[in-house]
């Protein structure tokens, strides 16, 4: 199983039936794939869909139905569709109840930066999109992200270094390495993958990890 | 009863270099495609442009023609990440862009249109969003503000319009309803034409009097084309 | 004519081909009566209705359409309804060209009272529903009302006395002796009724009136 | 799919004494009639009651009763002058009443609903309503902040909804859709219940996740039964 999967498959444990979910691409929609049997979320596109899925054979596809990606959708039954600023007043309004999104960096206070590369002096992107609005609102935050970027360094740091899209937002942190969770305390350290140590763990992570007694396996 | 039926050319006659535009859709999807094509043979220039996020990803298409004709001086919306000739021309700063979370885009746009003079989002505090920006305390908690904006011209997407510009949706109607409020002019390119009480009362997203051009786009068949290829060529319907 | 026919008829020459209008209950709506032949204007009704008719016969009803007043009603064609957010978001927003409504007083500056009648200390009634957001969302104000109040004090004041509905709103005055209209100059005195003479507006009048050299009838 | 059909007190259940609620409707039509008739049965007490305008002209119907039967403390609106109990209430001191303009009111609520710590509007401006209140300048014009309100519990109407809580608003929705964002618990009288699917999804006016409770009301045929009576009652109709 390769990281993606792996995160995917874990984040996927945190889709709670019944719950409104809004799913960033990438890993996020990877986890969908990966929803416990007997699971239902009803899923969120920010352009104005609730409870879809894509379609991807030539014929069943309508021009007028995409998704935030602009992949071909289908609206489920009990579905429905709304404009953009009735999308965004349930997403910043809190109706929406869990929302995985990737980023760049996360912190041990839950800032996340995950729209600013630098462009230029004093330019970023490529843009947040909705994504800041989804930190803000959505009752908890599962940020997912590779451990470690491809230097070898921590995404997991002490305090972001780029662009915050949102202080003190992200509840839960899932990496191929570890589940880490956002408390007052700080960021403590919940589950390990398979087969990885805690040393593992810390010698990867700039943040400071609070390690319980005992650290749990994630269970795939 | 005067018809608001105008002749593609006609109504984008509206469109004057160094204005701002609203435009519809969502990366290109249901956004008024026969306009942004006309708009770049026309060749107006120097707009500046509002919109809720970008073109279709990889450019060639839709509002992505625009930017890549250089008739774009300034972007105002959440993303351009999807436009490569976006990123090219604002690192080279040839493009100015203005971010805003795709939330507070909309919010933006809507208070313009509704007579607000803006409104205060907790999105943002704590990041760049807050510069330059005023705040307000409200039980302790801290808001931006974010200011109303408006557009010269809106060219919005619709399925269906009456003779007096009542406007039917199909599928996502994404951020057309709210720039049809939020521009001194608005067109609204459709794929039918129909009279005045064909669209029931109840059906109507957009109501005509905010609609000052009705004109007709690609039609139904053509855009259902388009979009298969489109879709086909980048492997997301087999 | 009796005062409120003759307002309502004058009033109803403010009402201009194509033109949104919104009408205040009593004296406005009665206005819709004499709209000139080949003048056609939208009616909004507040609660969230273009074009419409008020149905008064058993049968024509609906029980789940009626204007701001609940008068049973019909849409015409090329009507539309609205919910009540969208609808002051017109009515704010500037998307209404007119407005017609009654006053308690108004004044040369154009500033308004017409919804804060005394009901105890520091209490005011009947509320002002949403006259507020049509004064100053409408593109033009006009205002009917009779002249005087039953005592025969004037309601065209220098200055209002009852709480305000909205500052420096209304751009034309309609009574049953005259047209005035607000200017930066101040109250301009631009037509009488048929058969009154200037002076007897003046005398009735607490606002500093304007006087042209030439002051017409009105034509009703 | 777990059905939100609820029976009607098991709904009404939620509204207990003291709490802030917000009922729909426009002078009682497309008003959740049903819902408001059992809770005068059921006496609950103390609330503060959030609304756009207030009861059908003179009382005795709709949200008058509640009133008539002093339930509400608070009225949160922009008018009280058609319901003769709450004019005489406020005048004696029982009725406490706040008042908002009405395009006010309908933001202030949409902005609890929305996230929104509240919007700026110019509308009050040199009046009254400028007691208390922060104001904020943007290009020199002032307006005033407004702030966001919420409810424990709005009671709206409709006309259909689908069982996981879809509504389908027939005629003016008024203030329901709004108020359907704006409440810890969401009632939703209608007069039918379908399956999912049954409601096209760009029929929905108001989307099911924000519901928490669809209850059958009187139906279509006693309502329409109802506003004839009242109307001929009262010599709108002959």
């Amino acid at each position: 199983m390769n990281a993606r999967e792996l995160i995917a498959r874990r984040a996927a444990q945190e889709f709670k039936d019944g719950f409104v979910m809004n799913l960033g691409f990438g890993i996020p929609v990877l986890a969908a794939s990966y929803i416990p049997e007997g699971v239902n979320v009803i899923l969120q596109a920010e352009n104005g869909i609730f409870e879809f899925e894509a379609v991807t054979k030539v014929g069943e596809q309508d021009a007028y139905i995409a998704d935030a990606a602009c992949q071909p959708t289908k609206i489920l039954p009990g579905g429905c569709t709304v404009d953009l600023a009735m999308s965004f007043a349930i997403i910043r309004g809190g109706h929406v109840d869990a929302t995985v999104l990737g980023a760049l960096e996360v912190d041990q206070e839950g800032n996340i930066a995950n729209w600013a590369l630098p462009a230029g002096p004093g330019k970023w992107m490529p843009g947040m999109g909705g994504a800041m609005d989804l930190l803000v609102g959505a009752k908890k935050v599962i940020c997912t992200l590779q451990h470690t970027n491809k230097k070898g360094e921590s995404k997991i740091l002490k305090k972001c270094a780029l662009p915050l899209s949102a202080a003190k937002a992200v509840d839960l942190i899932i990496t191929e390495l570890a589940v880490m969770e956002v408390t007052p305390q700080g960021l403590v350290l919940k589950e390990v993958a398979p087969g990885v140590a805690v040393d593992e763990v810390k010698a990867v992570t700039e943040a400071d990890l609070i390690v319980p007694d005992s650290v749990p396996e994630m269970v795939l | 009863m005067k018809s608001k039926e105008t002749a593609l050319d006609a109504a984008l006659n509206q469109v004057k270099d160094g204005m701002t535009i609203m435009i519809g859709g969502f990366l290109g999807q249901n956004a008024p495609l026969a306009c942004i094509d006309r708009l770049v043979e026309r060749g107006v220039k120097d707009l500046t442009l509002i919109t809720a996020v970008n073109a279709y990803v990889g450019g060639g298409f839709g509002m992505g023609k625009l930017i890549e004709n250089k008739q774009i001086k300034k972007y105002i919306g959440s993303h351009i990440g999807t436009c490569p000739a976006a990123v090219e021309q604002y690192k080279s700063g040839e493009l100015e862009v203005e971010y805003y979370p795709q939330g507070t885009v909309i919010e933006k746009i809507r208070a313009g249109g509704a007579g607000l003079g803006g409104v205060l989002t907790p999105v943002g505090i704590g990041t760049l969003m807050e510069e330059g920006k005023q705040k307000v305390v409200i039980d302790g908690k801290e808001y931006l503000v974010e200011t109303a904006i408006k557009a010269d011209v809106a060219i919005i997407r619709g399925y269906k319009a009456d003779k007096v510009g009542n406007i039917l949706y199909r599928g996502t109607p994404n951020s057309n309803p709210v720039m049809a409020l939020a521009a001194d002019y608005v067109i609204a390119e459709v794929d039918y034409v129909v009279e005045p009480g064909e669209i029931a009362p109840d059906r109507v997203g957009t109501p005509g009097i905010l609609v000052d051009a009705v004109v007709l786009g690609y039609g139904e068949e053509k855009t259902q084309e388009i979009f298969k290829n489109l879709w086909v060529r980048d492997k997301k319907l087999a």
